[in-house]
């Protein structure tokens, strides 16, 4: 009886809400005066295309992570990746967007004036490139939103309440990512104005995420049994399969960010995938030499790591830096998740070495190898501008001091009232029988 | 001879194999079961359907052993295999009345 | 030694259409005066690409499906959408789309004068837009016209005869398909010029293919145990991959369906987005109130009902409508599924429930939501225009009727001569190894 | 301690590595003057998106193939796609490139000074279309390199030494592909200015393939057991994945072959699809006749050799041809596939028979089929033109003599001096765990 | 005590747990096995090699009962799994020499 | 009456059951198995941390015979599933109290 009265409750609230949200628009997002129109069809599709590409990357991600955990938790694991696709989908629309990209308060935080997409059409706009449509711009940044948070599930995989992760998704984009984007990216964030190059993403979307991944890993704990009952990957087939999605949808991610179709957009195709292979070929050739083996996991996870580090840089490098960049990132990433078992806490499927490392390493990477002959726009140590390492490291440094902060003060909050961690008998049982009733596979 | 068949949980195989390694057990058939017992089971949903499941994964080891190591293993497995709560499982114990090691041949006691 | 004959007539028959089918085609492919063209390069890579999308949408409809039959059904149910897509996309440049879009007959029907595409080339036609090749608007729609049947073998999941269903495919698509996709696209359809507003297919695929779905399953009967025996998705990953690319595939469907690349293109693309993401939340929120647990399969079906509910409709409201229209359909449909128990019939994996009834939610939508300020072709109920509902309702009431009854037909009809369901011992065995002698699984 | 100092030492070559790399790209990779470029966005767009759809490829294939195995050789088979995506990727931009298609030493290879993407940029090129970027361009051809020598794979399944893989791609990639790429492909190449026909990679990517898969299939010898204990495919939902991936993907393969978007890229994706369509019917009704049953293998395979048959005259044939190519192609395949357990070799997945005989067809067909209606740059047999099947017979005849000797000579080095073949211990146990010391699935 | 093993049909699970309920027996491990009978099998036709598939998927349940409910177990068994087609399966019944509850240490028929 | 469990190597099966068929054995039932003995398991590694894996895989065959076959059906299976390699394996030799046939309820010799 309850419950259906709950379910009532729902759909009239639905039904009220939805008058005051068709009106709520005043927006013209019609075309007003499309002759004069400066929307260049083949950089929208491409911006468009881009944002598809992207939004692909995180269910994606939920394979990646999927495989990696133990059965029980296959259906939990893809879930942290699709819920926060949804949560955040909508979130962005209603403030997230506003927050990040609308009119800046002092280079901080911009403010509510485009809630709920007010004013944000199919005209082009101030950000991005003119040729597209704001909209455009708005979904590309949506799908860049939705990806970040979903990062950090590795961190506390098999662990977490799903009330919990609710809230928490929430609450971080909004008061963690937001900001973080708008300093970096909108025109008037303070470290957007301090000209930190971040061509993609590295500090915002990775580095940001991996930092988080070590706040919440400690804050959670490890998992029952960790390093002591084998945690094997269920499934590799599915962590290849995301792995693989990953590479295709983050050309989306880091050639969709020159938002034009054109040299600049090519470049940033070719370092991506340069820089993505050859940290394949360095984690898996670092495994062959130290364990005698190379792994499919290891060729998968190297890939990841380059597509990471690669994203900071890859409008600024040359594909031969692109190399540079890569290899290093395999080997590195690959260091650090050896290192792992060491470390006091339980960072599950390795954000922190993947993310976090390789999002550090690619926005200082930046700052070594950007080339003015690959763009005007950044020149780095190599190119004899040593400045740009340190802006780099001031970049990184704020978002290291913000993220872990907030994403500590979230976490705790949330423990503190509705609790983070399932159960040890949910926890046993498995996060998909014990959070949704459910089991991934019945073969 | 007899036959030791332990159906336990999934999570104290570890600590079985070891206790088990540990009288110098080196001998052990495994297969992945399903238990129904006094054990609760669980509920699966979907589209709306209720599901009752009743029969819970378990583990299921044979052992082979010499009639005078009988009681060493028993007492072991029931150790490491042993959380306190329902569902810990049972250990049933058979004669044999033969065994044969492929390889070489050996029968009895000495094909263990 | 029969069934080498077999082949070798097949062999011999073939050999004879070659010579027919290369002469058969007097049309001006090329481009006679490419100097005059109005081909716009970057519509036509929007439109090539969604074309792709959509394609990716049939077999990522298969996954989807599949993972929710019993393992011994995964392929037959696989083969389902797979063999839609083979058969559809000859049948389709045979006969389909000179019926659907040829020229009118009244408006009831095209005429066969495009057969085997004779005169659609390279140039652009008067359909869709000038700035696009005939072929990538032809190829489009194909798309379409491929899913569409696809989508009904939900309903007759795990018991239909292969050799029926290849039958069905082919006359449903000709017969009930062509004729409404002329109604309501094709510029002389009687309903196109009635002024009933579907974006990208909400009467034409979805409600169309739920009314069929019902008839099916009413036709067919229950499967074997229904009710009584546990029937289990036993693959749940393959359904969330199956979401997620129906979701990536979707942004060609309905933001692909402005055809031009800019501004209405970007609208689609968010409303798309926002109106799936409110969706998975109404059914995951609905069924946590309701259940007490959200599922990871609820949240992808809800996922689904969003796509279906804002097709006819993405490219006529705002955002803020989209996620109206988006939470109400994965409430409704939601619903729907769970009463599927208490009604007569086996719509197995609940087509009537989500596309049926989403479709119909967003038909009507569209006649309530549907703001001039988004798009100044659609005025809905909320902004004054209550005439628009009605004739929405009429859209779907022919919809209805017409699907309905000439499903009834064709499915008896086979029933009649081939006969429609398998026997039960092949129930039992699985479509797998009766119908296809293969098995999905020897891990 | 010995391998820690390897990773040292492979840590500090690679910082040694960084200045060179960084220094030897003189090239000027901005766009120097925008003003007067030609780039046109929407080509660009387009050949981008293409690229990233043949990249999808590679990994999709990793599972067509994957699926087919048994599930001890999953991850072994998968890898092998994988990492020639990885290999490649780099020495592509290293060596690979500048040899296929830099300037031309008397149509034989090209020369070396475009080595690391030297002088490869931003502006529009000779190559391809003035209204694309070069860099665009050359990342399009990457993934045909990528994906070709990834097709052998097939042939040596269950049974390469991943070390003599490694090798075995690096040489063939450079010793076959690339001077194969350059006759064919590069405007100076000896069959180019012969008028070789092969729209998309007929001859040089399948048919190519398909030789050194014989030549493969037969230097490394049977499977242990081959036709004594069953093989049968342990995940046929992989290789449905798969091949539907690679449907997916191949419109980037042929239609973006086209190099612009516009009415010839909606050609080739017309022709693509009806072929790939009618092959899929093809098999599997050539199964149905033959055996009895159609099976979801078949036309899964069916679809895959007509996308390989139709890949040479996509872009010349009408959408008419392209069901009897496809057609006649899904029977041929089929045929050959059924005649492989008479063989004396062990093909394992036939690539042979697929992508060999289809490869080989689809070249012929081109010659017969070329239609000027469709594209004035190609007139065959059936248009009064029957010396371009002489032609295109020229053409496989060279293809067939070099891949045959070079992949025969690299084969035979390998196993001279590292081995080719894994033990039959590690046979026994599967790729996955003597190879890489993992498993596939812990279900 | 006795161990009956059943080898039975799929289908039959559900209503062979039902009527071992029915009679009050609480303990049932259940694995999934494949059985090689007078049974036909079924042909698996890839890439036109056909394959004779002649195990078939079954299931086995084994169920420890003390021996004055033997016969009232095999009958329940008996009724609930038959279909009256070849591959209905068979019974085995087997002596036990001992049992144990892990969880509590309890041996005998005290165990069960 | 006999149950003759085999403990044998995947790669076997086709040996063992064409040798069973040679001497009219027509009833087999299999499960997936996974073993521990003397034959050395190998090591995964998963983003380097190394497990040492000493379950191999194994397949389990119980075949019922009546005792005058018993001898026959052992040699059977010792010279088809032989390698002469560590790890191939045991048979394991039970009396049966009682057999049932399911779909005709016959019992004892009969039903097997
Ligand atoms: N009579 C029985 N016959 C066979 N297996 C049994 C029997 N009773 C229990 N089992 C097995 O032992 C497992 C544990 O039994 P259960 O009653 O749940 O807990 P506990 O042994 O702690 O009381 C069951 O899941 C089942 O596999
Ligand atoms: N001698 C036997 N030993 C072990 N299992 C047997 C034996 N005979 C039959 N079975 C099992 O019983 C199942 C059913 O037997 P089958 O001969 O097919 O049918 P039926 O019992 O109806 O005559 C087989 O699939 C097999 O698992
Ligand atoms: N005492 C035992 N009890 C149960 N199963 C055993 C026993 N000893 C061996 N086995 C089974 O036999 C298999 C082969 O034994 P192993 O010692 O590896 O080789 P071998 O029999 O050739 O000496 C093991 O993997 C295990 O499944």
């Amino acid at each position: 009886m309850k419950r259906i009265r709950t379910v009532s409750k729902l759909l009239f609230s639905l039904s009220a809400a939805m008058a005051f949200f068709s009106f709520s628009a005043p927006a013209v997002y019609a075309d007003a005066a499309p002759a004069t129109s400066k929307i260049n069809s083949g950089d929208t599709a491409w911006l468009l295309v881009s944002a598809a590409l992207v939004l692909l990357m995180t269910p994606a991600l939920g394979f990646f992570y999927g495989g990696m955990v133990r059965r029980k938790n296959v259906l939990g694991t893809i879930m942290h990746s699709f819920w926060a696709l949804c949560l955040v989908s909508v979130t962005w629309v209603l403030w997230g967007y506003s927050l990040a990209f609308g009119p800046s308060i002092h280079g901080i935080i911009g403010n509510l004036s485009w809630f709920g997409l007010n004013g944000v059409g199919q005209e082009s706009s101030p950000l991005g490139s003119p040729t597209v449509p704001h909209l455009a711009f708005m979904s590309f940044q949506m799908m860049f939103a939705v990806i970040t948070p979903a990062l950090i599930t590795g961190a506390f995989a098999e662990r977490m309440k799903f009330s919990a992760y609710t809230v928490f998704i929430i609450l971080w984009s909004t008061f963690v990512y937001a900001p973080i984007a708008h300093w970096v990216w909108n025109p008037h964030g303070w470290l957007y104005t301090l000209g930190a190059l971040d061509f993609a993403g590295g500090t915002v979307v990775h580095l940001n995420a991996g930092i988080a991944a070590l706040v919440a890993a400690i804050v959670l704990g490890k998992r029952k049994g960790y390093l002591e009952v084998p945690m094997l990957p269920h499934n590799i087939g599915y962590t290849v399969l995301g792995a693989s999605l990953l590479w295709f949808g983050w050309f989306g991610f880091n050639a969709g960010s020159a938002i034009t179709s054109g040299g600049l957009a090519a470049l940033a195709f070719v370092t991506t995938n340069t820089a993505t292979a050859a940290a394949a070929l360095g984690w898996a050739f670092a495994e062959w030499a130290h364990k005698g083996r190379p792994t499919v996991l290891g060729a998968a996870s190297g890939a990841v790591a380059g597509l990471v580090a690669v994203t900071p840089t890859a409008g600024f490098i040359t594909p031969m830096g692109a190399i540079a960049v890569g290899a290093i990132a395999g080997v590195i990433c690959y260091t650090a998740v050896n290192l792992r078992p060491k470390l006091g806490y339980d960072d599950s499927l390795d954000v922190v070495g993947v993310h976090g490392l390789g999002g550090f390493w690619g926005a200082i990477a930046t700052g070594i190898f950007a080339s003015p002959l690959a763009n005007p726009a950044g020149r780095g140590l190599l190119y004899g501008n040593a400045h740009q390492v340190i802006i780099q490291f001031e970049a990184c440094g704020a978002t290291l001091v913000w993220s872990g902060l907030v994403t500590y003060i979230i976490l705790k909050l949330i423990d503190a009232t509705i609790g983070l961690r399932v159960s040890e008998s949910e926890e046993e049982l498995g996060l998909d029988l014990s959070q949704h009733e459910e089991s991934g596979y019945n073969l | 001879m007899k036959m030791v068949q332990a159906v336990i949980k999934h999570t104290r195989l570890d600590a079985v194999q070891k206790a088990l390694m540990a009288i110098d057990v080196h001998g052990v058939t495994l297969t992945e079961a399903k238990g129904f017992g006094r054990q609760k089971g669980h509920t699966e949903v979907y589209r709306g359907v209720e599901y009752e499941v009743r029969f819970l994964p378990k583990i299921k080891l044979e052992i082979a052993t010499p009639d005078e190591k009988l009681e060493e293993v028993l007492a072991a497995i029931q150790t490491a295999a042993r959380t306190g709560e329902i569902g810990d499982g049972k250990i049933f114990v058979y004669e044999i009345s033969d065994v044969i090691r492929i390889r070489t041949g050996e029968r009895g006691k000495e094909a263990i």
